[in-house]
This record gives C-alpha cells, structure tokens and sequence, in this order.
C-alpha cells in the first residue's frame, strides 16, 4: 500500500540519508529506528507530504502522492512531535475542533468517551494550559481512539505517557493493525505491540 | 480561653460575608440622606457665584466624584499592598470589587469637567495636566479589570493586578498637586480648613455630597464584593451552607 | 432661605442648564444603574452556584 | 467546501471569545492611537478636523496590522497548522476562513467604533457615513493582503516587525483611497469614487490573498 | 551586579543581531509611520510643520511598544526565563539588562534617524537637535515603563493588545513631554523645562520598573 | 541537607497532594513517581522556589529556601519540561551564554568538551532550529557536563533522547550523586542509575 523509493534527504549541507526505500501493506507496522538526529522526523515529513524529498518516490496506492494530495491526505492521520492543541481550549473543545477541521464526523459523545479512554474524565472542561505535559499528550491522542483512516504516521507518540498510557497506546495501535491499517512510526522507548506485522527501519 | 480580638477573624471571608451584607443597608441609607441634604444645600439653598453663575452648581458632583476616584484607587493600592505582603485573601476581592465603581467615578469626574469646561473655558477638553492624569487614572483602571479579567487564576490575578495598582499610585499624587505643579487652566484647591474662599453653604453642601458618594462607594462595594466571595470561595463549607440557607 | 424663584428658573440655571443638567442627569444614571446591576449579578451568581452545588450534589450521591 | 471555511471561522472566533481581550483590545488600542494625536498636536478644532481622516485610517491600519503577526503564528507553534496544511481540502479554504475570521473580530469592530470617533473630531453626518463605509469596505482587504505579509514571514524571529515592513507598503493605496473617500466628503465632492475603488481592491485581495497564503504556509512548513 | 546586566546586555544585542530583522524594522516602522502621514493628511507644508513634533512622537511610541511582546515572551516559551528566575542574582538586575537591551535596539536608532525624518517636515536645526534630544532622553522611559507591561501581560494570550492597553496611557506623559519640548522650541519657547522633566521620568522609571518588572515575573512564572 | 515537610499544593480547585515530606541527603537521589498529572512538575518548582506551597516548608542545609534566597540558587541547578536554548543561537552560544547568565565560569574549551560528550561534534555551530528534537535536548542537558552545584532537580531529562544518550546521562547523574551531589528527578521510562542511592516517592 504505501512504499517509498530510493528517497534522498538534504538538509542544509548535509545528507542524511539516501537510497531509502520500504514497502508497508495492510496491518503492518513500520518501525523507524536511529539516533538522534539521524532523520526520522525528516522521513515522515516526506511521507506526510510537507517536505518534497531530493529525489525518489512515495506511492500509497500504487500511485505517486504528489498526484494523489486531497486524496491520500484523506487517508492519513498524522501525530508530530507537537500536540497540536489550543491552550486555551479544553480538552473537548480541542478533539471536536480537529474533527471538524479534519473532515471527519465526531460527535460530543464519542469525543467524550475517547477522552475518558484516555484518562481524562473530569478535566473535559479544564483550559488544556492548565493540564500537565502527559495529559496533553493525551488530549492529542485522543483522536486515535476513533480515527478510522487507514494509514498512521506517528513521530515519538509514547513521549511523557506514563506506563499505564504508553500500554493503552500500545494497544490502540494494535487494533489498528488488526483492522488493517498501516503505521509507520518512531520511538526511543522500548514499547511492545502486541499485534501486527512490525517491520523495522533502521537510518544510519 | 477568653474570645479574643481577631483581627484575622474579620479579614476571612467567612466572617466578612454576613458582616457586609448587614451593612449594606446602613451605608446605603446614610448615602440617601447625605445626598438629599447635600443637594438641598447645594442646589436649592446656595447662592450663585459672582463669577461662574449658576454653572458652578456642577461643582457638587464634579468634585465628590474626582476625590472619590483617586481615594477609591487609593484604597485599592492599599489592599494590595496588604495582599502582596501577607496574602490575605479578602484583599484581593476588595480591589475587584472597588475596580468599577472607581473607573465610573473617574470617568463622572471627566464628563461633569468636560460639561463644566465648554461653558467656562470654551473647550469641551484641553490637555491640561490634571485632566490628562485624570483620563490616565480612567485607564488604570479599565486597565486593572482588563488585565485581571484576563487572568484565570484568581490568586495570580490578584497579585498582577495588585502589583499594576502600586505602579500606577503615582498617578493620584500628580493628578492632586498638577495644579500646583504645572500652571494650568483648571482651578487650585479651594477647600481648606482653616480658612475657606467659599460660601458656607457652597462648602457643605460639597462635603455633603461627599459623604453621599463615600457612603454610595462603599455599598456598591461591598455588594459586589459578597458577589466574588461567593463566586471564588464556591468550594468552601460556609459558602455552601450559605446557598443551602438562602434556599430556605 | 431658597435661592429659587421659580421652577423654570431652577431649570434654566442662569443659562447653564444643559450643562448642569446634564452632568447630574448622567450622575443619577450612573448611580442608579451600578447597584441596580451589582444586585443582578449577584442574584445570577448566587442562582448559578446552587446549580452546580445540587449538580455537584447528585453526582457525589450516585 | 463551505464547511471548512464556516469551521475555521467558528474555531477562530471561540479562540477570540476565550481570549476576550483580543476583541476588546483591538478596538482600545484603535480608540487610544485616535485620542493620542491631539495629545501630541495640539487641540485645535481646525487643525483637527483636518486630520481626522488620515488619522483614524492610519489608526485603523495599524490597529489591524498588531493582531496580524499571531494570524498563523499560534498554530504554527502549536502543530495546528500541520494539521491543518494535511486536512483533504485545499490550503486556501482554510486561509479563506481564518481571514474571515481576522476581519470579524479586528475590522468589523473599527467600523462599528470609527463614526463615535469620528463625532470627536467635529465631522458631518455625510462624513461620518463615508468613513463607516469606506472602513468597513477597506478593512477586509487589510486583512487579506495582512495575511500573505504573515504567512511570508512565519517563523521567522523578526516576524512581527519585518512583517509590517512588507505589509505597509501594500496598505498604502488601502490608506490613500479610504480616507480619500472621507476627504472628498467633507470638501463636498462625493467620495463614491474612492469606494469603489476600496471595494475593488478588496474583492482582489480577497480572491487571490487565501492562496498566495497558502502557498506561502507551505513553503513556511517544509 | 555588573557582570550579569553586561551579560544579559550582550546576550540580547547578540539575538538582535542574529535575527537582523529587529533593529532594521522597528526604524523601517518608525520610518513608514512617519511617512504614511502626509499621504492621510495631504501635503501642506503649514500643516505639516504643526503637525511633525506630534507625528514623530506618537511613531517612536508605536515603534517601541510594538517590540515590547518579545521582550520576555522569547524567553518565557522555551524555557530561559525559569533559568534566569533561578539565577543567583536579583531577577531586577536581569531585567535592567533586558531594558538596556531593548532601548539600545529600539530607542537608540529612532534617535538617530529622526533628525533625517524631521529635516522632511521642515523643522529648524534648533527644533532638530531639540528633537533628537529629547527622544534620546525620552525613550528609555518608554522602554523600562513598557517592561513593566510586557512582565504584566506575559503568558496571557490576548498579551500584545492588552499590553498596549496597560502601557500607553502611561506613556501618555512622556508623549506630551517629549512633543512639548520640540512644540516649545518651534515657537522659540525653549525646550529645557520640557527636556528636564523627560530626564525626569527616565530616572525615575529607570530606577523602579526593573523591579516592579521582576516582580511581575515571578507571578508570571508561577 | 533538602527536606520538604507537609507540602501542599493546589491548582486551581484541585488539591494534587498534602502532607508530603521527605529528606534527602548528600550522595542521594529522589526518583519521583507518579502517573500523569499526579503533581511530579509542580512538585519540583516548589523545590526549585518558583511555585509557592499552600502550606509547608522547603529547607536546605536547614535553612527555609525563601530566606535564603539568592544563595540557595547558587546551589541549585534545574532542567524542565522545557530545553531554555535559544533556536537562533549555535549549540556553542547556547551553552555559554547559559553559563555566564548563571553566574558559572565556563572556557569556550570547556564548552566545546561538552558539546563533544553529547555527541553533538560537528553541528557546534549550526543553528539550534536545526537540530532535531533529540538534539535539541542533548543542548540543554550539556550544561550538566560541567555542572558543580550541589543539588540538581531534572524534570523527565530522558525525553526524545535515543538509547546511547539515555545511558550517557545516567551515567552523568551518577557521577554527580557519587561526588557527594544530591538530584530530584522524575521520568516516566525505566532507567537504572548505577552509583548513589536511590529513594523513590509516589505521588498518588
Ligand atoms: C474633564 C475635565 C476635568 C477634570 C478631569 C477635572 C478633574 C478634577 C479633579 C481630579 C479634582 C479634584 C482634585 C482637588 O480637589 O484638588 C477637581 C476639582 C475641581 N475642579 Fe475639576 N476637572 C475638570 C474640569 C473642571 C472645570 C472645567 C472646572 C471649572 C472651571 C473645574 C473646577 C474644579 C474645581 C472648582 C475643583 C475643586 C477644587 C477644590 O476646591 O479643591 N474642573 N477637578
Ligand atoms: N540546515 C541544516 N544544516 C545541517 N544540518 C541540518 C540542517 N537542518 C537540519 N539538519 C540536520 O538534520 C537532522 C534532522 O533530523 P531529524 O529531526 O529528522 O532527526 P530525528 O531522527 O527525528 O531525531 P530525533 O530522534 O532527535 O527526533 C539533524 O541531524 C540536523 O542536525
Ligand atoms: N487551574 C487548574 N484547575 C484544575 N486543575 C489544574 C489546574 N492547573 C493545573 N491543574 C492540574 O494540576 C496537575 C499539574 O500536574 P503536573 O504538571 O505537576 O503533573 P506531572 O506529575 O508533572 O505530570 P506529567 O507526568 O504529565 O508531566 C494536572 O493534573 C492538572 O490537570
Ligand atoms: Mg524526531
Ligand atoms: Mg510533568
């Protein structure tokens, strides 16, 4: 479903990687390993789309997403290593907002029970600038709970959890596999999926 | 032991609230009845000014309310002056609660000085030393409420808040003196006490109104004041027991 | 004692009675509408606490 | 396609609402720089109804021109604005509606203020109408072309005020027609020509801003 | 006590330089504000010349209050501010420092360039080195009252226009003293009493707003 | 030498923990644990005197932290959530402008050492905006290289950093403990600090 070919990154002068290609189907997860530096950020912002690679390919569907745009973009659920949510906004406002903003259908109940999976019950109507570092990683996460589109691209999700959440997400992530859905992601943590196919990348 | 005098006990919200709600009715009437007699003095008793004619009468509410806005944002420097040094609670409401009828003072202050104005000077404003510190301490105020409205947590309100209070207490000491300092159009201070250029009746008639406006303050405060205790102390016992009574 | 000799003479003021008028017009306005508002609020306040007391209440029972 | 842009607008606005200053502010800081000016030239009735309309214009843009830098700023900082670049619709749609949403709470509000200002300054009737007018058509065009000045320079530090160093001069014809508008008035000559031409320039800016924008955002992304 | 106000200094000229942008545009501002004035007036020269001290005061107040937001509002989001707070040394020192930073950046080359600016409104050399004088004396006030403000107001997201809402009217008497001073010598009253009660203030707010700033800091990191 | 006794504190209308003490001494680590949003942040800018406690007091070498002031700064070095770099200024500048605003001698030879140790060698003088994320924090957590202050308070200092550097850094804090230093910290992955003794407090 998705694969890339050959890519070539540049950033300033230096390169950081080339020749990179994979190929990831239905239930697979793709776990991108380096250290510091080494451009895992960079390689999901490829395969995101917002950083045109210094040459090769990404094909999702077997067709280039750059011809693809609104429509592979439709299919993909992105998670950086910022939040992405209004401080002055509560938790539900931030969920329901992104929703609507992302085209998907969410409706004030379901919001509600993704942020009680999430371990937020009682806080849906704190300001988010008020929650600690972890919650509001949390807040972020919430959208997984119901996101239905089939390719996942997660940059370091496991970041400030605690054990207890980084195993729900663990979990989260598995039913999506099972579902059939494709995720590439990264983390410097040792986290166990349980289900799926993990395929591993390693960009030296 | 013996029942002390607490002077703690008075500044906790507890204690405050039915204290406050018992005055209010007195500060009030004593308002009414300085008003009535002020303006019976001022507006019906008094003769005119040999040189302001009958215009002068604005005098009656023009100064009571340009003394009260800058005591009003005196008083509020001092709560927090309190509050900043031993984090009593109460004194950050009490600021709160003067905050708006201290900005309609000073904003009274510029419109009866303004009606004066055209008639005497022939300018609705000039930019005159004591009217522009006058207009300054307006937006101090709307300032203070500006910015603890825009403070969510009510304690770190208070001492943002307090803290803009002291810096701007300058102000009030130039709006005071700037007739003294500066040479300007507006008239110098007439009310002395040991010698007086004014009518008798002119001058206590303006110290009746006086009285009023004090009186008036500090009801409209203290009213609002058990509105925000009520409001940030929600969580308490007495607060709940309070809604649980007024229910009955 | 009263300055006044007619009504139409107190209002006129000397010829200053826009101005008078005016400032005490808006004067009253004020100060009635402060408290008048200050009584809202409270009444508002006090009405939104006891509904979240009683919400407060009910779920704590359940 | 209607339903992103009225998205943005609602999100936007219940930003503003949840800040209430930014509303409030906008028009305070309009009203101040309008009564700072007979601070520092003196109070001449004459001398002052003169300026009033270059006055309040240049208030006007400036008091449009601060709340532009935060424009994408904040969802820049945030990761919003990665969301929003990877949402299935065009770019553009999205920047339609937050310059909607600009308008909304920084001009909408000055024309709504500038005739009460306007009064201070001793102008007509006829006048006043014009310069609500002229306001209210001029200022979406302020925030359309305020918006490709804030998308060009996002991210970069010196935002805020290399952001105006690009924008004021595009606001220049915006300045020169709008309170030519209220010139013309006041000398009797009928500004319907000078509106015409604010309304021609904002209904330019405002079909061909969004997407300049968002061409700018993408490149300020990558 | 001295090394840590030249360290900050030095810090913050080195960002300055760094990101350029800041120290060409605040002048560029000044500059364009100056200038955007005789096209909303229209070219009279008597007019002008009324207008220059009043045009060329309110532009230097805009300019500084405009870099005000990032005085600490850099440093509050990623992090420095904590580790100044924690410093061992008074918070005031560290903001002294901010504010002489902040004025060599923002004041100082207003001072420069507004003779050249004043020379285009027809003022006499007098009137000029009047000018020069007094926003050279005027606008560290400027900067230490607008440290204040910026302390005040950080955090708070509706920041940059409730800043100006707090700050200008107490700029107000530095507006009026400064264009006072030049008004006086245009009509060959003599400026000093003026310039002595602009050096006034610059003393005075010099001395108490890094405290008051520091002050403000501490709740706002809180 | 650090005791907290009977700490309280309260956000907004939510009292996170009362009662809380403890005592650590030279050569001792406090690990703080707790879930997300228990109160570990805020806990630590109490200790660090940027958050005043509801009730109780924080002492140091027996004295109250809020008398003592200026010269328990001195002794105290904190990393939070956030890094304090500059994005503008080079790793290099970062590190000896932070020095110097702290009031520590540190030689540009020093510095550069430093830099090296966190493997940043080579990118000492590109901007901090480039750097990845993880390198980003490798910038903040220099300063500890040279760090000669007793008491250290690390806000979750493992975050985004990959498996060599998580191993550098416990090293580094065991360095300092085995010195005679004393460090607060609190993280939410498994790390193992081999020298110095360790008391663990759960914040519930
Ligand atoms: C908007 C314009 C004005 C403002 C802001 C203003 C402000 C003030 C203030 C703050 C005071 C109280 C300070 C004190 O008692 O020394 C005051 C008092 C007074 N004002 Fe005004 N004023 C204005 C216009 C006028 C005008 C036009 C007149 C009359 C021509 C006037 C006459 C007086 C008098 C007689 C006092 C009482 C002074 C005394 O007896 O102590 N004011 N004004
Ligand atoms: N202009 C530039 N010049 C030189 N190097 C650059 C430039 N911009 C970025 N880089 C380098 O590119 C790399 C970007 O890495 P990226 O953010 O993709 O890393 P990562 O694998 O995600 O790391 P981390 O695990 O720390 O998140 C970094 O090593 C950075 O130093
Ligand atoms: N105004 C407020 N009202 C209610 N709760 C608040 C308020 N401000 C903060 N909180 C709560 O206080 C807690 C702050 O937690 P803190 O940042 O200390 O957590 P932490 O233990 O460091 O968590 P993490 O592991 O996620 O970093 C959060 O649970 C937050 O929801
Ligand atoms: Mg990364
Ligand atoms: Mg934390």
């Amino acid at each position: 479903m998705l694969e890339a070919d050959n890519l070539e990154c540049v950033r300033g002068e230096r390169r950081l990687f080339a020749g990179l290609g994979f190929r990831l189907e239905a239930g697979e997860l793709l776990y991108l390993q380096g250290k510091n530096g080494a451009g895992k950020t960079s390689l999901l912002r490829m395969l995101i789309g917002l950083l045109p690679p210094e040459a090769g390919e990404i094909r999702w569907r077997g067709k280039s997403i750059r011809t693809l745009a609104d429509e592979f973009r439709a299919d993909l659920c992105y998670l950086g290593h910022l939040n992405a949510i209004k401080e002055e906004l509560t938790p539900l406002e931030n969920l329901l907002a992104a929703a609507r903003l992302a085209d998907e259908a969410l409706s004030e109940d379901e919001a509600l029970d993704a942020l009680e999976q999430v371990g937020l019950a009682g806080r849906e109507d704190l300001a988010c600038k008020y929650l600690s570092q972890g919650q509001k990683r949390r807040v972020a996460l919430a959208r997984l709970v119901k996101e239905k589109r089939p390719l996942w691209i997660l940059d370091e999700p496991f970041v400030a959890l605690d054990v207890a959440a980084v195993d729900w997400l663990a979990g989260i992530i598995s039913g999506h596999l099972q579902r059939g859905g494709l995720a590439v992601m990264t983390t410097h943590q040792l986290v166990n999926i349980p289900a799926g196919k993990v395929r591993e990348l390693r960009i030296a | 032991m013996k029942d002390r005098f607490n002077l703690y006990r008075y500044a906790s919200p507890a204690t405050f609230y039915p204290l406050a709600g018992r005055m209010i009715p007195y500060f009030a009437a004593l308002s009414v009845l300085f008003g009535l007699a002020g303006l019976y003095l001022g507006m019906l008793v008094a003769p005119t000014d040999f040189q302001q004619g009958e215009g002068y009468r604005i005098i009656f509410i023009h100064v009571p309310a340009s003394w009260m806005s800058m005591f009003i944002y005196l008083v509020m420097a001092f709560w927090a002056a309190i509050g900043l040094a031993f984090n009593t609670r109460l004194s950050g409401m009490m600021a709160q609660a003067l905050a708006p009828t201290g900005a309609l003072m000073a904003f009274l202050s510029l419109w009866t000085g303004a009606l004066w104005g055209k008639p005497m000077w022939g300018a609705w404003w000039v930019w005159d030393a004591r009217l522009t510190s006058e207009l300054i301490l307006l937006f101090l105020y709307i300032g203070f409420m500006a910015l603890t409205a825009a403070i969510d947590d009510p304690k770190r309100a208070d001492k943002a808040g307090g803290l803009l209070l002291l810096v701007g207490v300058v102000n009030v000491p130039i709006i005071y003196f700037s007739v003294k300092w500066w040479n300007t159009l507006h008239q110098g201070s007439s009310v002395n006490l040991t010698k007086s250029s004014m009518a008798q009746t002119m001058l206590w008639g303006m110290l009746l109104m006086a009285l009023c406006f004090w009186m008036y303050s500090i009801a409209v405060a203290l009213l609002r004041a058990r509105t925000i205790m009520l409001e940030r102390e929600r969580h308490t016992d007495w607060v709940k027991a309070e809604l649980a009574g007024v229910e009955r | 004692m009263i300055y006044w000799n007619s009504l139409s003479d107190f209002l006129a003021m000397g010829g200053y009675g826009f101005y008078v008028w005016g400032s005490f017009g808006v004067t009253v306005l004020i100060m009635a509408l402060e408290p008048i508002m200050a009584a809202r609020t409270q009444k508002l306040t006090i009405a939104r606490l006891k509904r979240q007391l009683r919400a407060e209440n009910r779920n704590t029972a359940e | 396609m209607l339903k992103i842009v009225t998205a943005v607008i609602g999100r936007d606005l219940k930003l503003a609402m949840r800040r209430q200053a930014d509303i409030v502010s906008a028009l305070f800081f309009f009203i101040i720089v309008v009564s700072l000016f007979p601070l520092g030239v003196g109070p001449e009735p004459d001398l002052l109804r003169k300026l009033a309309p270059g006055v309040l214009w240049v208030a006007a843009l400036l008091a449009t021109m601060l709340s532009l830098p935060r424009l994408f700023a904040d969802d820049h900082r945030d990761g919003t604005l990665e969301q929003l670049a990877l949402a299935p619709h065009p770019l553009g749609l999205v920047v339609t509606g937050k310059v909607i949403a600009h308008w909304l709470v920084s001009g909408l509000p000055l024309a709504l203020i500038a005739p009460v200002l306007g009064i201070q300054f001793d102008l007509s009737a006829d006048a006043l109408l014009v310069l609500t007018g002229a306001i209210l058509l001029g200022t979406p065009a302020l925030s359309g072309i305020g918006a490709i000045g804030a998308a060009l320079t996002l991210g970069l530090r010196g935002g805020g005020v290399l952001l105006s160093l690009l924008v004021l001069p595009l606001y220049i014809p915006v300045l020169i027609f709008g309170a030519g508008a209220v010139d013309a008035t006041v000398t009797g000559l009928g500004g319907e020509g000078h509106l015409s031409l604010l309304a021609a320039l904002t209904f330019a800016s405002l079909g061909f801003a969004p997407w300049a924008s968002a061409a700018a955002l993408k490149i300020a992304l990558e």
